[in-house]
């Protein structure tokens, strides 16, 4: 049969398909299917997003607002063929020695840069009538995150989890905001080059089929669902009790006909409208690209943006089919 | 009348504005032994290079058995340099094979069996005839000095070239050490006939080797531009024939250009 | 008195010299460590000596639960079998290439602008077309690797072929050599000790450019496992992660330089 | 026919063999973003030449929208500054160390082991110590050049120091000559040269370090703006700020070798 | 009696299991000229070094002036090696000032102002006595090796040493310029009335120059263990009373080791 490669990258919203890997879910579907799928692990997260981009994968996984700013930017046309879940806690604005979010304004904020956190720290600043200019964003690598907050002269960062919790950890760190309070704006997706998804259907009833059944058998205490999430904790770099605390702060639609009903909704669109402008003022676009509707965002309460030059699309045919049982 | 073996016709050699040799006309037939003293810098082993075919003639015409020289070394001029003759990887008999390996194996430059042995049959006896026996398996960088050029002439003879080049091969030896390489060298003369060249700072190594002496120095010397004239033969001597008085006039003539290059 | 330089110290002397700096630094580490210990015990950035037992014994000693095999030697070999291919082919390429130009005018005057050139790009910059072009998978970290360390190794060898003295080339022709066989016989089983040396020297970088490679996209290996657990600060792992690679990098140096004294006497006795 | 070694390339041949490689490679990237452009106008992978040359006039002629700076020249500037304390402060201490170490017995015996280990420790590997030692400013950066190029030059010029013949230290100790002395007047004089070799051959290094720092943590630098493009594929940037990254290398390799030959005549006659 | 200048008592050096030196006793009187012939190897080098104070004896005594001899090398006995000795970043000059430098300036090795034009007087006629005054400017690689010997016995002489040692200084020259310098270092010699120890290879010289003439050379050979036993000072020549039989008997025995030696 045909063969396909998935990209993937260490986080807690991805963590199942390392499971669906190990667990043999994947390869099963993948049979039902007859075809062949290669899951593929790559350690920094940009770089796999750009490797799909670039032809060298069928599909990845990738925020919302990264499917947005490179694929889609790079004129491929792309497909959200799961909406897994949404950032609820698991992004937040951390200071040091300061309970308030006011507190940041003049401040030095650690994150990446032009990442979701610089997403949610933007929304942070909104929220209290402040824009980016009142602070300094100074670009720093997730890896180093955690060590650079031990030094004394980082004083805010925002970031993302298990740094999150790594730092939070230490002495006098508060949480001044965090993605609770904008639900359902940091969304993580698999991502499938819409070409392929058209040639070939079977791929995304595989890759499906397969994310429902890992749903089903890591939700709850049962012994399968203990053994499921700790060998997600184990290759996240931590144990059970560490993963789970990042389930926590994470919304998953366990369920497709919940990932289904979010991604019909309207808000959906309001929060694509959103991230297009922050990524149109932030150059993320393109050069060519006049207006934060330059590319055009599918999603079933219609279209934001070009209608002509729709790059990226959410499309909720495949898990309807899962919430129905159909695959 | 028979051609010579190498000719020289009006030879120039330049590098840039640096005129090196100017003039050279000389003829040299098969079996001379000739010995070149001159000073330092004036052109010696400039002259033994276009010998090699290492460099070419700017003007004038270098011939070999009437023809043109090889633009490159070829196997039928052997050579002797004062250092780095011998391949410092490979031991003495290996040193001494490597002619006949690259003779006879074009494509590997390696000998194996029957060939091989053969091979090292004919390099022993060279080994023999040149005193290094009882160092086959040795080094070059165990051997002494005078060893090393005592190899190197075996290396050099081998495959019997009809010209041999020597370039001071004895120059940085002790005199007692260099005493025995006369002998060598003479020995091994007499029993081939090669023509051989041989550069030397010291007159009377030159007079006591040769058939046939040359000195190489400027006729034309101005002291705003030295380089700006080449050396010639000043002196071509049939060593037979040599006077005291002789010796003593190249000796001072010798001395006066190299004061003049000192100052 | 005789002059400081004119001094030199006895075995003993020579012995507890050389060891000192060391047992100051451990000192230092493990008062640093104690301090910060006491102030909270669970404090990640200087472990005590018995946490970082504790981690590599886990890592070393017993089978991972997930995959059953024992982490530390998974990536120890994996990291290893990467870096043995990687300086292989530069190795390899390497010789050709500086044995090529060193010999061949014709060849040298074409591709030394090139690599010169090349070698000055620095290959970090260059990684996301280096994981375009050659993918994610074991070939991209080893082209990583060659990429980074045989523009020198060329250029090195290619300066040492013509170091050798003219004389050696101009008898081996006077012997009957072609350029093949001046190659093969005289330049080649000269320029192979020197090949050892520039290995030595590429070493280092060599291990730079497989832990960036493996930091961005590997499943193991040592880097990749430095930076895993990067993020929870783990550095009761980090450290003897380090301490390991360091004593890998000597390893590799001890052993590059015996074979090379075992296999070129010549070389080693005549320097 | 010559054999191939014996044959020169005349100067015509010598300037198209040169140039020739880098045309071939010019052409190769034309052809293969043409194909790419064909079939995605939008592709970003190898964008054309105008593309390349729009993004980089936005970044060096046009002031950036959010700071007002000319964002190029300000990514230079940065780099180069730390670029050159890193590389000034290594030389320094490797000037002090490698002298010290070179001509007195005791201090090499006490010192060169633990170089040694250090300089086999991969620098990317202790990126979080570092950080957490020296802080996230500018320090750090010029730290990590430090820390990874200051070593090979402590132990290169403590080799050259060794390898200054014996028969000169003797000598000027006839002459009257102190430790002290002979150290400022027969032996620094003479690594001078010998030091600036060794920055020539860490400059690689050097480079690689600072990309590495820059792309960790920073607000500007020729390295940040690499690692903050790659973000969104602005290969249109990746591309010239590469090439301009090598052009500098090319540059700096030169200037230091004009400087040298220009205070170090002695030197560069003698060799 | 007057305490000799120099004095060796049953003097041993060992290097490991290597005898190089054994059983030299020997005096040395102030304003002697030694010359010291010997095989290559036999140990003539180390007894430079030994009273350079760079080796220390194994056994036996070395003194000077009646008192242990120093441990390292000091500013009353000058050297001049066969090479490195004179500093290549250093003009002519400069070389020669140093040892003024190092004497007035112990803290920069540097002089300035009036001081600084007193010492170039002096480094100046010092030169001119060597007949470089013409080269002031210029690096010791632009000179050629005899230049570059006068040089070297300009800066060792400067201050005056009592003791001057050379090791084989002028081995690398032509013959021609060797005879400038032996005039040269004769002259000095008459001048000043230091102690000189010279070291060639070449007996003609040894026998020319010296007013007394040393072989160092091994009394007991075993061809089993040719380390086994050191070399001792087997002719102490008082160079005035030559017989040219005397010559002929040395240069027999030194060719019967370096035989022994080559094989
Ligand atoms: N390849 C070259 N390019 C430029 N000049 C050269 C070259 N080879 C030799 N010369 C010059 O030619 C002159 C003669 O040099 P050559 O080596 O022939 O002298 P020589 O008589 O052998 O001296 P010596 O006795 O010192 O060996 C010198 O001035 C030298 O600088
Ligand atoms: N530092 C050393 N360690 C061990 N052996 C040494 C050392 N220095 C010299 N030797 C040995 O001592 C012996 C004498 O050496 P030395 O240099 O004194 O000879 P020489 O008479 O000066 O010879 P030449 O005429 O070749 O200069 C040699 O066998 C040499 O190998
Ligand atoms: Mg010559
Ligand atoms: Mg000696």
């Amino acid at each position: 049969g045909d063969k396909f490669k998935v990209a993937w990258s260490i986080y807690v919203g991805w963590m199942p398909w390392d499971y669906g890997d190990s667990s043999g879910i994947l390869k099963k579907w993948a049979d039902k299917y007859g075809i062949e799928i290669e899951l593929v692990q790559i350690n920094d997260y940009v770089e796999s997003i750009n490797q799909y981009t670039a032809g060298g994968f069928d599909a990845a996984v990738m925020t919302n607002m990264d499917a947005l700013t490179i694929p889609a930017a790079s004129g491929v046309d792309s497909t959200a063929l799961i909406v897994g879940d949404f950032s609820n806690g698991n992004d937040a604005v951390i200071l040091k020695g300061k309970k308030e979010l006011k507190d940041i304004k003049g401040q030095n904020i650690n994150l990446v840069e032009l990442s979701v956190s610089h997403y949610l720290l933007a929304r942070a600043l909104e929220s209290i009538g402040l824009v980016e200019k009142d602070v300094k964003v100074v670009n720093t690598s997730d890896a180093d995150m955690v060590a650079v907050y031990t030094t004394p002269s980082v004083t805010a960062v925002t970031t993302w989890n298990p740094l999150v919790s790594e730092i939070l950890a230490m002495p006098k760190s508060y949480k001044v905001f965090d993605s609770s309070k904008i639900p359902g704006e940091i969304i993580d997706l698999l991502v499938v080059n819409t070409k392929t998804l058209k040639k070939s259907p079977k791929l995304a009833k595989a890759l499906v089929g397969a994310w429902y059944e890992i749903m089903a058998n890591m939700q709850g205490n049962g012994a399968k669902a203990i053994e499921a999430r700790t060998s997600m904790g184990v290759a996240s770099g931590t144990d059970l009790k560490g993963y789970d605390a990042q389930l926590a702060s994470t919304k998953m639609f366990y369920k497709a006909a919940d990932a289904v009903a979010f991604t019909n909704s309207a808000a959906l669109k309001d929060t694509m409208a959103k991230v297009a402008s922050f990524s149109f003022d932030h150059g993320l676009l393109g050069d060519g690209a006049p207006n934060a509707g330059f590319i055009g965002i599918e999603s079933p309460a219609g279209v934001f943006g070009d209608k002509k030059n729709i790059k990226l699309r959410f499309d909720p045919t495949y898990m309807q089919m899962a919430a129905d049982g159909k695959l | 009348m028979a051609v010579a073996q190498i000719e020289a016709k009006s030879l120039w050699k330049e590098y840039g504005d640096n005129t090196v040799l100017e003039q050279v006309n000389v003829q040299v037939e098969k079996g001379e032994f000739i010995t070149i003293v001159g000073t330092s810098g004036c052109g010696k082993t400039t002259f033994l290079r276009m010998l090699l075919g290492v460099e070419q003639p700017s003007r004038g015409e270098l011939l070999l058995d009437g023809k043109a020289f090889p633009a490159e070394p070829g196997d039928d001029r052997g050579v002797v340099f004062q250092r780095y003759s011998v391949f410092p990887h490979l031991t003495v008999l290996k040193n001494t094979l490597l002619s006949e390996e690259f003779h006879q194996s074009r494509l590997l430059g390696k000998l194996f069996g029957q060939k091989k042995e053969q091979a090292e049959e004919r390099a022993k006896e060279m080994l023999e005839s040149v005193g290094l026996s009882h160092v086959l398996g040795q080094y070059p960088h165990q051997l002494s000095g005078g060893m090393q050029q005592r190899l190197a002439i075996a290396q050099a003879l081998i495959r019997k070239p009809k010209i041999l080049l020597l370039d001071e091969p004895f120059g940085a030896l002790d005199p007692g050490i260099r005493a025995d390489m006369h002998d060598l060298i003479l020995g091994l003369w007499n029993e081939t006939g090669l023509t051989i060249f041989m550069i030397t700072h010291d007159l009377r190594e030159g007079f006591y080797l040769g058939t046939r002496l040359w000195v190489f120095d400027k006729i034309r010397l101005d002291p705003q531009c030295p380089h700006c004239f080449g050396s010639t033969i000043t002196y071509d001597i049939d060593v037979g024939q040599t006077k005291g008085s002789l010796f003593q006039a190249i000796d001072h003539s010798l001395e006066d250009s190299r004061k003049f290059l000192v100052q | 008195m005789k002059r400081l330089l004119n001094q030199h110290p006895d075995t003993t002397q020579k012995i507890i010299l050389g060891v000192l700096p060391f047992v100051v630094l451990l000192l230092i580490y493990l008062v640093a460590s104690d301090a910060r210990l006491v102030k909270n015990p669970d404090d990640k950035l200087l472990p005590s000596i018995s946490d970082m037992g504790r981690a590599m014994e886990k890592l070393a000693l017993q089978p991972s639960k997930r995959t059953g095999e024992y982490l530390f030697w998974q990536d120890t070999g994996a990291s290893l079998t990467r870096l043995g291919l990687g300086v292989g082919i530069s190795a390899l390429i390497g010789l050709f290439f500086g044995i090529l130009n060193g010999v061949i005018p014709y060849s040298r005057i074409n591709l030394s602008p090139l690599i010169t050139v090349i070698s000055l790009i620095p290959p970090l910059a260059l990684l996301p077309i280096l994981f375009i072009v050659f993918g994610l998978g074991e070939l991209s970290k080893i082209v990583l690797i060659t990429f980074g360390i045989t523009p020198f190794i060329i250029r090195d060898l290619q300066g040492k072929v013509l170091e050798l003295p003219d004389e050696q080339l101009i008898k081996a022709q006077t012997l009957g050599a072609s350029s093949w066989l001046v190659i093969v016989r005289v330049v080649l089983p000269q320029i192979l000790p020197r090949l050892f040396e520039a290995l030595r020297l590429s070493l280092g970088a060599a291990w730079l450019f497989l832990i960036a490679a493996e930091a961005i996209a590997s499943t193991d290996g040592l880097g990749y496992r430095i930076f895993l657990v990067r993020r929870y600060l783990a550095m009761d792992i980090i450290l003897p992660y380090v301490a390991w690679i360091t004593f890998l990098a000597f390893l590799t140096d001890y052993i590059l330089r015996s074979v090379s004294v075992r296999f070129f006497p010549w070389f080693h006795s005549t320097k």
